[in-house]
């Protein structure tokens, strides 16, 4: 009986730390709630769901400020560590923006924010989770409301992007189901950041083991959309809403990191494991480089191209996983910044773009004319996708391959060299596709009359977002103060 | 206190020239006329001062005055004057012709629309072929020596509009520069052996090899330049220009420089360079005079001569006696320069009358002329006078300078197989006197053939004084009093040169006997092409067509298909295969992941689904492939 | 005082566009004269700096020095990297070039009617990057200013160009920006690999120029220090990193093998914009290998600088050639450009105080010469929108003015002396022939085959005077009208530019003063700096 | 052969024998109770190895629940027409390709270790289970609980949206 | 009972399960391959179960599972109700308007 007291005053103090999980829950009930008694054209459910966010947001800040401890919470079923406090508050924050840019989303409002509510909530349980069945109710979370939102749309297309995301990430949750249950076979603990866990791995460093993480990467990878497990994310991306695309192609991205990163920190067993996983890592992540960037080459769609361009960018942030080392986790949280902001200012301004019926990509020719301001702003973003100086993803690729540079110098690993020239060469053909949009907009005269909406609040935040971008280039040394202060300890 | 008095005479000296070209730049087109008396005016003090110089200067130390010029690498590039014998000789002869050209072009240009331009760059060649004159060193006798023939190129291209004029100029420039090409390596030599380039410093070459190679770069240099054999067929196709310019430019000052330098860097060549300058010497007069031989345009005739005394001047200072070419390059300057101004005046003259008379013939062209001995009297006398002495008649200045460069030739010959080159030049001389009197039988005493229908009166006197006043420096007296001494003041200010009476006895009566020989031969004759070669100046022009510029336009032509097939090509290639590679993997997603991989047994069964699932968004297709890339994965890992 | 001078350089234009940009689009003629004001007071500044600069003392000078980045890297020390502006005798006369071909520029382009305000907001913010590329000391900032440049430039030929112009803005841009890949390889690896003064156990890796040339900076087991020779397939790191740096940089400096972008853009970029493009941006390439290639790895450079002379002789020879073949005046006029080009890289493998001093000197010579041949090109242009050399001749009697410009602007083009091209090429040659003998890198022959490139540059030069200007006046039919001669405004573009040019040719010393003890400095850093390494090497 | 060794090689049979048999089949109905009699055999074996709330739990869920959803499902999808569709197959040799592959890979790289059983294996109780859930479980035990709520909210939604006409 | 067999039908059942995904042309017999997929999983965590009788997470995370799989359920029948009134058909292969 003991052993249930030290239990459940152990849940009371967790509770405590568990605010920004507890409010998001609330809000969902919130939002259920609002979406009964709505009707069509009310602001008021966007004002709830955007209050709901920003106190997530604020609570996961402020818990950033308290503790610089990492503390077991729940009986061993999450790690609240500044490294998780970090990825919640991107979290939070692309949810906000989220929010922001789904003012044009009509039907059936108040379910849409409960689903992206309980994703964010799932996000959030994923990145700090320790335990298998934690980490896999926590994918669900966010995979079967995402299944749900990408048929938002509600048109046939939407239906469709829906089955397929449906299909392919439950079998893939089912191949991750059947890894894990092979490593409780192996280790007969679920909890994979326990010491009998990595004892267990220890003495197994066999090929069975290879396979059931494998199998269980499977999941994670698909959250990530990442090389093998990525064909669903076009097909997705083009259909799905805007905003939903620009969530989708962050948030769970972010989760899917930071668990794969504990997964393998726990794996490598700082040093001590036999079987170098950084080169699988190393081979996905060229593997996601090569076929973003060359696929991307050809799309007409601009939400297309942006699905196979998040897909590159994703093989940067393996990049971040294979160094393993402190500082290359702290450039890879830069990294992931910078992505999270071009991402959704790219986003925001195709969004922008589309109210104003332009969809296809020949359909920019002549909107460098039309609307300077917000063509200069989307080529900002772009431009910091692809990595020119002006922008911070510059500075973010710089930090990358140096991490790369000084874990290759260190380790004299050629994986660490063959993605080295990997990434660069990707970076070139990325050029290839991320110009096209401006190369329509600024150089091509317009093809057809284009409607004139001026939106100044669209601009302003579009503003507030290249600010951010520019001052990233300019100050890093401010953001990555505030990085190393994170501690990876599991 | 006489060196600054010197110094500042010798500034004003070099500035006055390039004050003229300045001047006629600036005055308006108003006072158009006032342009060729001023230029006339300011030439005739620069002469003036010229001769004081000479005359306070002759048989001085050296004089030598520097100023800093620029630092490059731990060596500093001086610029100043370098005042000798030689130099005076030259200042003189060039600020001399010059004052007659331009006192003849005076009459010869007037009306010509771009009048303004041509006194300028007259002004401006004077002054640099000054500066070449005096330079300190041979960075800025270089620098000079390019602007001459950059002068060169804007004076024969001067009139604008005919085509064949701007061929010739631009001809000039690059031969030229083909043969400067010889005088940078010279420089380059000269520089990395003694790294200085002042003239005194430059001859203490120690290195054998490098002193052979520097002079042999030198040696082409001055081949370009002096119209020496190879690269002597700009000189003919030259006489595009204004005629006064073939005088001062084409006769007796640029072509010229080129002995000048030799002579200036005498002490640097070895005795091997000295034979090669010999043979080069000779066989360029001996082919100058047989050319000329055939020529039917004064001009052409004059300019062949021209290349056959220069040849003459280069082997002189190739035996060694480089005071003896001073001499011949001094009275050679005289007298072609004579001739020059008067076929100048003929053309003037029977221009004139063509427009009188609305007839048209080309008057250079020594058939149509004939008989003009009544009509234009005076430059008949002074044409005749000139060619004397161009011949070597006794009592002319040309038979002294000619005399001595046979006696130099044949102390240098001393009974070996340099004998052959003395004879050639004997030949030469010959062949002088023949083309020299088949000229002026044409020009004057012949039976008038074209010029009948002209009334030609004679030209007006400020064309007639520069001639009347070359004519007479042309006479013996010019070298020394005793008409068969060419020891007079000029060669004991340089090196007095040996005697052999024998030889100038010979030459005494060889001359008067072959002229005779020439008149009686011409008396019958008329004019008709005998041979081809000799016509067209040895087909140096194709030749020169040939080997440099169509190859030269061929490889040009292989540069841009290079550019545009290889390099664009393998450039487009590139972006191509990033092309093409984004098709493959579209190619492979649609046609591999989508049709579902069929067992060969299954294929005939399956066709139906096979065709029907191309479309892209198959479902089930994706999650069969990332599966199978995961099973792939493994086996590759685990096996 | 003089702290703040170059940062006022840069800043004057940014602020200019910024200006621009908050005017509104109504009044068109405005943003022309907010363009001059702006050139104007940079011109006051360059007069500021180059009184405040004194020309006997070598080194940096004028140096302003503010950290920008400093970043704890955890267990590799910190990255540090400082915006430091600094100029010396290389970088000060090609930032007095950039900003006198500029102002020619914003006066050459004063008939833009497309879209005046994008024109001249890209404009400034190209003048801006190019000055700073020539004041930076740090790396990462020279590696920002380089970058900077390449989008104005794209979208100026991109936009305002002629017909293939989006073909050729695309190609610009894929050159350089592969050229810069390279870059960034090497300032990776180079600034991982060096450490400013921080002591041992703290490694404060630096981005600054003077610490990466300093052997003694170099962290010991780094992948490019020279004693721990690391080879990547097979060839050592340190040769790696210099061949990318040649590479990345003679993209820039077009040389033989990798130019083919250049004869496009000149093509289809307007007048302005190929002014700027040949005066500024080829001397980066230039620039870059003076300032960082050669320093940064002396043992190497000695080691490879046959090959870079041999590439020079190419580009000599080649562009001359490509130049004779060329029909389009334009594409003439940037084929010569290849062909001075490769001056700069025989002077700069000579590594002897001529051959280096005449390389930075062809450089700013060649930038007045091509300025004026493209403005030269351009009044051509204006008129009759044809730049086919057959379809003139005998403009000489038509235009005698623009003709006197001509003949002036293709002499000192092929090496007249007198004029600043000669003086260049002299210099050169001495340096050449000179290295045969003192510091044996270079053979005699590559200096002989590079006077040849004179020979042609005379041909083609001369040629194209006697097909375009002499001989009968006619014209095709439909271009005849327009041919007024040079008019008040292109007189007061092209007259400076001719003054320079003369004065440059007459009074080289004006120039030198700056050059010379850069020359010095540069080849002892290089010679001495090889010695080291090779005595490191041998330990 | 005791009589617990041979009811549970015949559960193993049955599951074995319906999983293949919901390859084969035809008819989608015949797969639905293809699948149900499968899922009642693993709940049998669940209980033989000593997970009898599990076994419980699965015939309610899954049993229940989700085979009802899916006849629920093939009723509303296939009334094209009286008789059901036929199922057809795609691709047939990739699928079995990708199948045994996994299988092969799964069982060739077993080690024995993996298969010790201890020595007492005795029972273990519903109790125990109660108390792990609320006490080591309480968070995915709750969380689940919004997961159900807000995913059956949405799917709610999707499935009765009619294309309002607006 | 013995885990060796136990993971052998686990794995079997995974792999028709797999089977049935990628082959079947019926979305609901999709949905079904998925179930099997995850009692498969099931099967092994309660098999290892054994392995450790004190305790009982192995069948905890199988309660879990199920859970989940009726959650994903509901949702895939949702989206297929859908797909079905827009294109008539449950065929997922049929279903292909987005391309490239």
């Amino acid at each position: 009986m003991q052993g249930l007291a030290d239990k459940l005053e152990w849940i009371q103090l967790s509770i405590a730390y568990a605010w920004p999980e507890i409010w998001l829950c609330i809000s969902v009930v919130l939002l259920l709630f609002a979406s009964l008694i709505q009707s069509n054209q009310n602001k008021w459910i966007d004002a709830l769901a955007l209050m709901a966010f920003l106190i997530s947001l604020l609570l996961s800040a402020l818990q950033f400020a308290e503790s610089n401890t990492s503390m077991a919470l729940f009986n061993g079923m999450l790690r609240l560590s500044d490294f998780s406090i970090y990825i919640k508050v991107l979290i939070d924050l692309a949810a906000v923006l989220t929010v922001f840019m789904s003012y044009a989303q009509q039907e059936k409002k108040g379910e849409y924010y409960a689903l992206i509510a309980t994703a964010t909530l799932g996000a959030h349980l994923l990145c700090m989770s320790n335990h298998f069945v934690m980490a896999f109710i926590a994918l669900e979370l966010i995979s079967l409301p995402s299944y749900a939102l990408a048929a938002f749309g509600f048109q046939k297309k939407s239906m469709e992007a829906a089955l397929k995301y449906f299909l392919f990430g439950s079998v893939a949750s089912a191949i991750m189901l059947y890894g894990m249950s092979l490593l409780y076979g192996i280790t007969l603990t679920l909890d994979f950041t326990s010491a009998t866990f990595q004892q267990a791995v220890l003495y197994n460093q066999s090929y069975f083991l290879i396979i059931s993480v494998c199998m269980v990467l499977i999941g994670f990878l698909f959250k990530l959309s990442s090389a093998p497990a990525h064909p669903w994310a076009p097909d997705v991306y083009e259909a799905a809403p805007t905003p939903l695309v620009a969530f989708f192609s962050v948030v769970p991205k972010l989760a899917g990191l930071s668990i794969l990163l504990r997964f393998m920190q726990v794996l490598s067993l700082n040093g001590a494991a036999s079987i170098r996983w950084y080169i699988i890592i190393g081979l996905v992540a060229m593997l996601t480089l090569t076929v973003g960037n060359f696929a991307a080459l050809l799309q007409k769609n601009p939400k297309r191209m942006m699905a196979y361009s998040s897909i590159a960018q994703t093989g940067f942030l393996l990049i971040g996983v294979i160094t393993l080392s402190e500082q290359g986790l702290h450039f890879m949280l830069f990294y992931a910044t910078v992505f999270l902001v071009g991402n959704y200012l790219v986003f925001w301004y195709i969004s922008f773009f589309e109210d104003r019926s332009i969809s296809a990509i020949e359909q920019y020719a002549g909107t460098g004319k039309n609307y300077p301001f917000a063509s200069i702003m989307l080529l900002i973003g772009l431009i910091s996708l692809t990595g020119l100086p002006p922008t911070a993803g510059f500075m973010g690729k710089l930090f990358i391959f140096s991490s790369l540079w000084s874990s290759y110098e260190s380790s004299e690993g050629m994986m660490y060299l063959l993605v080295f020239i990997v990434g660069l060469l990707n970076t070139v053909v990325s050029l290839f596709f991320y110009l096209k949009i401006p190369y329509q907009a600024f150089l091509k005269s317009e093809s057809q009359v284009l409607i004139i909406k001026k939106s100044p609040l669209i601009n302003l935040l579009g503003f507030i977002l290249v600010m951010v971008l520019l001052g990233l280039f300019f100050m890093p040394s401010g953001l990555m103060g505030w990085l190393n202060r994170i501690t990876f300890a599991l | 206190m006489k060196q600054e008095l010197m110094l500042s005479l010798l500034l004003i000296l070099v500035a006055l020239p390039l004050f003229s070209a300045l001047l006629s730049q600036l005055i308006s087109e108003k006072y158009r006329w006032l342009n060729p008396l001023l230029s006339g005016l300011i030439l005739l003090i620069t002469t003036i001062l010229a001769a004081s110089l000479v005359s306070t200067h002759w048989n001085q130390p050296e004089l030598l005055w520097q100023i800093k010029w620029f630092e490059l690498g731990a060596h500093t590039m001086t610029a100043g004057f370098y005042i000798n014998n030689t130099t005076l000789v030259m200042m003189l002869v060039v600020s001399f012709i010059s004052l007659m050209v331009h006192l003849f072009s005076n009459g010869y240009m007037a009306g010509d629309p771009f009048e303004k331009g041509y006194y300028t760059m007259l002004g401006f060649f004077t002054f640099c072929m000054l500066g070449l004159v005096l330079a300190d060193n041979l960075l800025l006798l270089f620098v000079f020596w390019e602007l001459v023939g950059f002068s060169s190129y804007t004076l024969i291209g001067h009139w604008r509009e005919k085509l064949a004029a701007a061929k010739a100029a631009s001809k000039a420039f690059i031969i030229n520069r083909i043969a400067d090409v010889g005088f940078i390596a010279a420089i380059m030599i000269l520089y990395s052996q003694t790294s200085s380039l002042s003239l005194t410093e430059v001859t203490a070459v120690t290195d054998t090899f490098w002193r052979n190679a520097a002079g042999i770069c030198l040696l082409i240099g001055v081949m370009g330049k002096s119209a020496q054999f190879p690269f002597f067929n700009w000189l003919p196709s030259a006489m595009e220009g204004p005629t006064p310019v073939s005088a001062l430019i084409h006769a007796a000052t640029m072509v010229v420089a080129g002995i000048f330098l030799l002579i200036r860097m005498f002490p640097l060549f070895t005795v091997e360079v000295l034979d090669i300058m010999v043979i080069v010497g000779c066989t360029t007069a001996l082919l100058g005079s047989l050319a000329a031989l055939q020529q039917f345009d004064i001009k052409k005739i004059l300019a062949y001569s021209t290349i056959s005394q220069l040849g003459l001047m280069v082997a002189a200072v190739g035996t060694g006696a480089y005071g003896v070419a001073l001499l011949h390059l001094f009275t050679h300057a005289f007298f072609k320069a004579g001739l020059f101004l008067g076929a100048g005046a003929i053309i003037h003259a029977l221009h004139r009358a063509q427009h009188a008379a609305h007839v048209h013939f080309d008057v250079q062209d020594i058939r149509h002329l004939g008989g003009l001995k009544k009509v234009l009297p005076i430059t008949a006398l002074c044409f005749i006078i000139c060619s004397a002495a161009l011949s070597g008649f006794p009592l002319f200045s040309g038979f002294q300078s000619k005399d001595a460069i046979l006696v130099s030739l044949f102390e240098w010959s001393g009974n070996s197989w340099r004998l052959i080159f003395a004879w050639s030049v004997v030949i030469s001389s010959a062949t002088t006197i023949v083309y020299s009197m088949r000229m002026v039988w044409f020009i004057f005493f012949a039976t008038p053939q074209k010029t009948t229908q002209l009334t030609v009166s004679e030209v007006p006197f400020l064309l007639r004084l520069p001639l009347i006043v070359l004519s007479v420096c042309s006479l013996w007296f010019v070298v020394s009093f005793h008409p068969l001494e060419y020891n007079g003041w000029l060669m004991e200010g340089i090196v007095p040169a040996k005697h052999n009476l024998f030889i100038t006895w010979l030459s005494m009566i060889l001359v008067p006997s072959v002229s005779i020989m020439a008149w009686w031969w011409f008396r019958k004759r008329t004019l008709q092409p005998v041979n081809h070669i000799l016509q067209n100046g040895f087909y140096l022009d194709h030749l020169n067509d040939l080997i440099l510029k169509k190859p030269g336009l061929i490889v040009a032509s292989k540069t841009e298909k290079i550019d545009k097939r290889w390099i664009d090509g393998s450039l487009h290639a590139l972006a191509y295969t990033q092309v093409t590679m984004a098709h493959l993997l579209a190619w492979f997603d649609t046609w591999i992941v989508d049709g579902t991989v069929n067992g060969i047994a299954w294929m005939a069964r399956q066709t139906g689904a096979l065709a029907r699932s191309f479309s892209g968004g198959k479902i089930q297709s994706y999650i069969f492939w990332s599966v199978i890339t995961l099973i792939i994965f493994l086996f590759w890992i685990l096996f | 005082m003089h702290a703040y001078l170059l940062s006022l350089l840069l800043l004057i234009p940014l602020v200019g566009a910024l200006l621009m940009l908050a005017t509104p689009n109504v009044h068109r003629s405005l943003f022309r004269w907010i363009a001059l004001g702006v050139s104007a007071l940079q011109l006051i500044a360059l007069v500021l700096i180059l009184s405040h600069y004194n020309t006997s003392q070598a080194g940096l000078q004028l140096s302003e020095l503010r950290p920008w980045i400093t970043l704890d890297m955890g267990i590799w020390g910190i990255l540090q990297s400082n915006y430091f502006l600094a100029v010396d005798g290389l970088s000060l006369p090609l930032v007095a070039l950039s900003v006198i071909i500029i102002t020619i520029a914003i006066i050459s382009s004063w008939k833009i009617e497309k879209s005046p305000k994008g024109y001249f907001t890209l404009l400034l913010i190209l003048n801006a990057a190019v000055i700073g590329t020539f004041c930076a000391q740090d790396f990462l900032l020279f590696y920002l200013f380089f970058e900077f440049m390449l989008l104005p430039m794209f979208f100026l030929i991109g936009i305002w160009g002629g017909a293939r112009r989006e073909y050729a803005s695309i190609k610009f841009f894929l050159y350089t920006l592969l050229g810069s890949i390279f870059i960034l390889i090497v300032m990776i690896a180079l600034y991982l690999s060096t450490q400013s003064t921080g002591d041992a156990e703290l490694v404060i890796h630096s981005f600054s120029f003077i610490d990466m040339q300093q052997s003694s900076h170099i962290i010991s087991n780094a992948v490019l220090d020279p004693q721990n020779n690391v080879t990547i397939l097979g060839i050592s790191a340190r040769v790696w990193a210099f061949m990318l740096l040649f590479i990345g940089f003679g993209i820039k400096l077009p040389m033989v093998p990798l130019h083919t972008w250049l004869p496009d853009a000149h093509v289809e970029a307007p007048t302005p914009i190929s002014v700027l493009l040949a005066a500024l941006l080829l001397k980066i390439g230039g620039y870059g290998l003076l300032r960082i290639a050669y320093p940064i790895f002396p043992d190497i450079a000695l080691q490879l600088s046959w090959l870079v002379a041999l590439f020079g002789v190419i580009a000599i020879i080649y562009g001359a050639l490509a130049a004779m073949a060329s029909k389009d005046l334009k594409r003439l006029i940037a084929y010569s450009s290849v062909s001075h080009m490769g001056f700069v890289l025989l002077g700069l493998a000579s590594v002897t105080p001529e051959g280096v001093a005449g390389a930075a000197y062809q450089m700013i010579s060649h930038g007045f010469i091509s300025a004026m041949l493209f403005l030269l090109v351009g009044v051509l242009y204006d008129r009759t929108h044809d730049r086919m050399i057959q379809n003139y001749s005998g403009l000489s009697s038509k235009m005698p003015v623009y003709f006197s410009f001509t003949l002036l602007a293709f002499f000192a083009s092929l090496g007249l002396p007198g004029l600043s091209g000669f003086m260049a090429e002299l210099m050169v040659f001495l340096g050449a022939f000179k290295s045969g003998s003192t510091n044996y890198l270079l053979h005699e022959s590559f200096a002989i085959i590079a006077t040849l490139g004179l020979v042609l540059g005379a041909a083609y030069y001369l040629w194209t005077l006697q097909r375009m200007f002499f001989g009968q006046y006619h014209v095709k039919i439909n271009l005849d009208n327009q041919l007024t001669d040079v008019d008040f405004r292109e007189k007061l573009m092209l007259f400076p530019l001719a003054i320079f040019i003369i004065v440059l040719g007459i009074f080289p010393q004006l120039l030198l003063d700056y050059l010379n003890p850069f020359a010095d400095a540069f080849t002892n850093t290089v010679i001495e700096g090889g010695k080291t390494i090779k005595v490191l090497l041998q330990k | 052969m005791s009589l617990l060794n041979v009811t549970f090689y015949f559960f193993y049979a049955l599951v074995a024998s319906s999983a293949l048999a919901l390859l084969f089949v035809k008819n989608i109905f015949h797969a639905a109770l293809a699948l149900l009699s499968c899922l009642l055999g693993i709940a049998a074996l669940f209980i033989l190895s000593m997970a009898e709330f599990a076994g419980v739990a699965q015939i309610l869920l899954y049993a229940g629940g989700v085979v009802i959803l899916l006849i629920f499902g093939i009723m509303l999808t296939n009334k094209s027409g009286a008789q059901p569709i036929p199922i057809k197959n795609t691709g047939l040799f990739g699928g079995l390709l990708v199948g045994s592959g996994l299988f092969f890979l799964l069982l060739f790289f077993t080690s024995k270790a993996l298969f010790v059983l201890p020595a007492n294996t005795n029972a273990g109780s519903i109790e125990k289970i109660g108390i792990e859930l609320l006490t080591d479980y309480v968070l995915p035990f709750e969380i689940t609980g919004i997961l159900l709520l807000a995913v059956l909210a949405g799917a709610a939604t999707i499935a009765g949206y009619k294309a309002s006409r607006n | 009972m013995p885990i060796q067999p136990l993971y052998i039908l686990s794995a079997l059942l995974l792999s028709i399960g797999l089977v049935i995904v990628i082959v079947k042309r019926n979305a609901i017999m999709v949905l079904m391959g998925i179930e099997l997929m995850l009692n498969a999983a099931n099967i092994n965590l309660i098999a290892f179960n054994q392995k450790v009788p004190m305790s009982v997470d192995g069948q905890i995370f199988s309660l879990f599972v199920m859970i989940i799989a009726v959650c994903e359920t509901a949702v895939g029948l949702a989206i297929i109700l859908q797909v079905y009134r827009h294109y008539q058909t449950s065929i997922p292969d049929e279903v292909n308007e987005l391309k490239g």
